[in-house]
């Protein structure tokens, strides 16, 4: 039996967003695979180059669809360190409390998404559902379900609406109460464990050799996590763990999502807490409305995503715009050198897990 | 005269019936994933619609592939006997169907790998193996349960529940074993994989267009009309037509549940499987039944 | 954190980088970042260093098209995940005649990078072999995207034809806001 | 191409109106995440918005798709993709454009990656401003996109053969080469 090629992507339902892995198939064995990114180009970092310093906060989310306000909270934080800024303590409280909303709701997606590929439909169905939730808060906060741009340079755009606390400790209790169904539906399968266990199984050594980052690291055992190596925001503030599991398979990777969740949710609790009243913006840079300028200077931010280290580099000369602003999306050594040098040997029928467990997202490798 | 409306009656009732079932199914598994889901008669739509597009062939043993595997299906339909309805009474043995089925199954296989796309034969090589693993439990049960009877007539054997009794009670084991590859044989969850989507990108259906769609969609209600049919003949009893159809929609229902809560097995552990749990049940039933228990 | 032997003090390397390396110079950004600017043969043992001293992980590698200075800036962000300090390394390349040399072999991802950074600013690396195949565009026959003098909305203009509007609504936005004056009508 | 008789484009047979009504309550969509906007068919698909009252589906491949939605922008990359994809979905078919991005570029006007205007390439029965469409925006349009298959005004894949020089002539002029050449397809 000699070699087949195979298309995976970009038009497969296996596969997450616009990305393609050209395979060379030997028997159900993947012997060779090349990463195919691309189709989601759109020259972020050159647009950003021609826009204005706020008008950008339009553009960014879109880089990451699935968790937009990483962008934001990137941006905005390199931004405040060029010009070196403080922000308002209530503004760093609900910046925290947004991402860590986005977190849940991407993790909820990817949770219950493992029932894409591994023919599991109903617990997509109900995660999905569930996450809608969380944009209900979000579009109260923002106006917006998707793209919220709701973290600018300098704060945040308005203060929370009235009564939206109340909402969001309903949506935390229900989820609280929500997780440990999903855990048992999920995670409890017999039959998904024959699936996942064993599966896409990774290394410390290498993941930290190609810079794999986030779950795909804490999956092996180490509790690296750039909210506790290098907290940004008040995450030193608060109290919560870090979930690791040992086996660093696909099962190990989706069995820390929902364990995340209930961090998370401890998270936005301490915020909501300590959160004290004030302003929730500040002026930054020289210059009129939204019209700024931002002094010279190179600032690096990166945040804790879902899928890892997500970061930003941002470049001023001292003008009305960006200079140069490049983007570190957190799935890139997974989705081109891991898709390479990982995903041979795997068998077709654990491709799509492998992609999904992961965690490649196209957007943010393309840009 | 009698027997064309009599295979008319079973065609008629195999397509009829066969997608409003499907129908209900998805309503069933839209329920269960807390939805609405579409309305009963959305199956009679999608298959009239197919055959309204207009499609490509992909040569000619792709057209005689799907040509011979409706006939391959329909032949066996009509000698499947509906409960105590049969349209060739006394020819409706449990061997021609079987031997009828595989015309199907082999046209498919045919027509599918035709086209000459990768997905198919894969999904076509996938369809085989997953054969392989429930063919043999599943002949041993059916086997084990003819020579009780010193019968391969299955109309014979539905009339003689009507007076022993159900069969599912008298063989529970054979009966779950039998469910079993019934599950398989429907190709839903957890043996979905010879068309799982997300893997092969619908397996044998990749390079389907239009009217062949179409034609494969019926085929696979009709087959799964052959499979459940048997199965309530031979272990629900069957009973009268309307009995009989009741009995096929619980056990199509049973079916789509377990299916819509599983994820699926990959194809080397779905036959794993078969050749372990089920095939030593069905060696326990062959035991309980040449002892005479 | 994972507690290392080669966990040095921040202040130690920073003072050891400037005894070893000549003309390395380095500028704070903030308590946990720093950054440090190395002459271009001294960058891949900068790199090397840091790397032993456990700045193991390599963020990004990107470039800057400081065009006023006809010079490419190369940028390697090096993280320690034991003490959470950044390092943003950089050198500067000539831009009219842009070669630089791999860190394939300290990171092997790099290679991904390199792909990307030749694509978009046409810098080549040596002794990375895959570094001239089209990653991300295909195509392409224009200088690199994300030079300076390359122009976008031009490019777009003369491949991509826009739709033809009636009305000139930014036109009008412009006179709604009083930037420009005019009628509007309608 | 352009003098084919007298046959109007919206003429139809009794049977053709029959099988439009069909068309119109069984409409599967291809599974092709084009863009971003595919990130709000999940949650219309799933349990809260249930798409699948209506008879729309997900299909894994174009031979069996009626629907393409093109979900926002298209980088060039993915248009070759597009027209391949589009071409092999059987006749009757139809196109949504799904936000601003394909109407006219949206915020992406300027890229030099993306095209701005979709139906210069591919005939588009339906367009949904917004950035992104919510999910009640998407059921608008397949409720209205329904009524057009009904009506028989959802003609883009006649335009698309009546009209295939004028559609090829731009895509080559956009794309400069529509067949893909790379290290795979050797």
């Amino acid at each position: 039996m000699g070699e087949v090629k195979l298309f995976f992507g970009p038009n497969h339902p296996g596969m997450h967003g616009n990305f393609s892995v050209h395979m060379y198939v030997e028997g159900d064995i993947v012997v060779k695979a090349r990463p195919m990114p691309g189709f989601l180009h759109r020259g972020f970092e050159k647009l950003m180059e021609r826009r204005l310093w706020y008008q950008n906060v339009a553009l960014i989310p879109r880089i990451c669809v699935p968790e937009p306000d990483i962008n934001e909270a990137c941006y905005a934080m390199a931004i405040e360190k060029i010009a070196r800024v403080e922000v308002p303590e209530r503004a760093q409280w609900i910046r925290m409390i947004v991402l860590e909303l986005a977190r849940i709701a991407n993790h909820l997606w990817s949770f219950g998404g493992i029932g894409g590929p591994t023919g599991m439909y109903t617990s997509m169905y109900w995660a999905v559902a569930d996450r809608d939730r969380v944009l209900d808060i979000f579009e109260e906060l923002s106006g917006a379900r998707i793209y919220h741009m709701y973290i600018v340079p300098g704060g945040v755009r308005k203060d929370l609406p009235p009564k939206l606390e109340d909402k969001i400790y309903h949506l935390l209790d229900y989820l609280e109460a929500k997780i440990p169904e999903y855990e048992t539906f999920i995670l409890k399968n017999r039959i998904l464990h024959t699936r996942l266990k064993g599966i896409a199984k990774i290394d410390t050594e290498t993941c930290l050799k190609i810079g794999v980052t986030g779950i795909g690291l804490r999956a092996t055992g180490v509790p690296y996590d750039i909210r506790k190596v290098d907290p940004y925001l008040f995450y030193d503030k608060v109290e919560f763990e870090v979930p690791t599991a040992t086996e660093g398979d696909a099962y190990a990777r989706i069995s820390l999502k929902p364990k995340e969740i209930i961090q998370s949710i401890r998270i936005i609790r301490q915020c909501l807490e300590k959160m004290p009243s004030g302003p929730v913006n500040v002026k930054i840079g020289e210059g009129s409305g939204l019209r700024i300028r931002v002094p010279r200077g190179m600032a690096y931010v990166h945040v804790e995503s879902t899928r890892g280290e997500y970061g930003y580099l941002v470049v001023s000369d001292g003008g009305e715009k960006p200079y140069r602003v490049a983007v570190r999306g957190a799935s890139y050594p997974q989705g081109l050198y891991g898709v390479e040098h990982l995903l041979p040997g795997t068998r077709i029928d654990d491709v799509p897990i492998w992609l999904d467990s992961m965690g490649v997202c196209a957007p943010e490798i393309d840009r | 005269m009698a027997v064309a409306a009599r295979v008319a009656g079973v065609l008629l009732t195999a397509f009829f019936f066969g997608l409003t079932f499907e129908g209900i199914g998805r309503k069933v598994t839209a329920r269960i994933q807390k939805r609405y889901g579409p309305p009963w008669y959305q199956n009679f739509i999608d298959v009239l619609k197919t055959l309204t597009k207009h499609g490509w062939t992909h040569g000619w043993i792709f057209d005689f592939g799907v040509v011979m595997a409706l006939g391959g299906v329909i032949a066996t339909l009509t000698f499947v006997p509906l409960g105590n309805f049969v349209a060739f009474p006394g020819l409706d043995n449990f061997f021609v169907i079987v031997y009828l089925f595989t015309v199907g199954a082999l046209g498919m296989a045919m027509g599918m790998v035709g086209t000459g796309n990768p997905w198919a034969s894969i999904g076509v090589a996938r369809a085989l193996t997953l054969m392989l693993g429930y063919e043999v439990p599943y002949l041993i049960v059916i086997t084990s349960l003819l020579y009780n009877f010193k019968t391969s007539n299955i109309s014979t054997i539905v009339e003689i529940q009507s007076v022993n009794g159900w069969n599912i009670f008298r063989f529970p084991i054979g009966a779950l074993v039998a469910f079993i590859c019934l599950q398989g044989m429907l190709g839903k969850e957890p043996f979905e994989a010879p068309i799982a989507p997300a893997e092969i990108a619908s397996g044998p259906m990749v390079e389907l267009s239009a009217k062949y769609m179409g034609l494969l969609m019926l085929m696979n209600t009709f087959m799964e009309f052959v499979e459940i049919s048997i199965f309530v003949d031979l272990f629900l009893g069957g009973g009268n037509y309307f009995e009989f159809l009741l009995k096929y929609l619980t056990v199509w229902i049973f079916a789509i549940m377990i299916s819509a809560v599983l994820p699926r097995f990959r194809i080397e552990q779905a036959v794993y499987f078969y050749w372990t749990v089920p095939l030593l049940l069905a060696f326990i039933q062959v035991f309980l039944v040449v002892a005479g228990m | 954190m994972m507690s290392s032997t080669n966990n040095i003090g921040l202040e130690e390397i920073l003072s050891s980088l400037n005894q070893l390396f000549e003309g390395v110079s380095t500028e704070k950004v903030d308590p946990r970042q720093y950054k440090i600017i190395t002459p271009p043969e001294k960058t891949i043992p900068v790199l090397e260093f840091l790397k032993e001293k456990g700045y193991s992980h390599l963020s990004i590698l990107t470039c800057i098209d400081w065009i006023a200075e006809k010079k490419f800036e190369l940028v390697y962000i090096l993280f320690n995940w034991g003490t959470g300090v950044t390092f943003v390394v950089s050198t500067y390349v000539n831009r009219d005649n842009p070669i630089f040399y791999t860190v394939k072999h300290i990171w092997p991802t790099a290679e991904y990078y390199e792909r990307d950074v030749h694509e978009f600013f046409g810098v080549k690396f040596e002794g990375n072999e895959n570094c001239e195949k089209p990653l991300i565009l295909e195509l392409w026959n224009d200088l690199p995207p994300l030079r300076k003098d390359f122009d976008p909305l031009e490019y777009s203009k003369k491949h991509y034809p826009d739709r033809e509007y009636q009305k000139d609504a930014i036109h009008e936005a412009r006179i709604i806001r009083g930037d420009v004056r005019g009628e509007i009508d309608g | 191409m352009s003098n084919r008789g007298n046959v109007k484009i919206d003429e139809r047979t009794v049977w053709e109106k029959i099988a439009d009504q069909l068309r119109s309550r069984s409409m599967w969509m291809l599974h092709y995440c084009t863009g971003c906007g595919a990130v709000e068919l999940p949650p219309s698909m799933t349990s809260r918005f249930d798409l699948e009252r209506f008879g729309i589906g997900p299909m894994a491949t174009p031979r069996q798709a009626d629907i393409f939605l093109i979900t926002g922008y298209l980088s060039v990359k993915t248009l070759r993709r597009v027209i391949y994809t589009y071409e092999k979905m059987p006749d009757p078919k139809y196109v949504i454009g799904f936000g601003s991005c394909t109407i006219n570029g949206g915020i992406y006007y300027d890229s030099y990656a993306t095209i701005n205007r979709l139906d210069y390439y591919i005939p588009v029965d339906l367009y949904i401003a917004g950035c992104m469409p919510r999910p009640e925006a998407i059921f608008e349009a397949f409720t209205k996109l329904m009524e057009m298959i009904r009506k028989g005004e959802a003609n883009g894949w006649k335009r698309y053969k009546e009209n295939y020089e004028w559609y090829k002539q731009n895509q080559l002029r956009s794309l400069g080469e529509v067949i893909i050449h790379d290290e795979f397809h050797e």
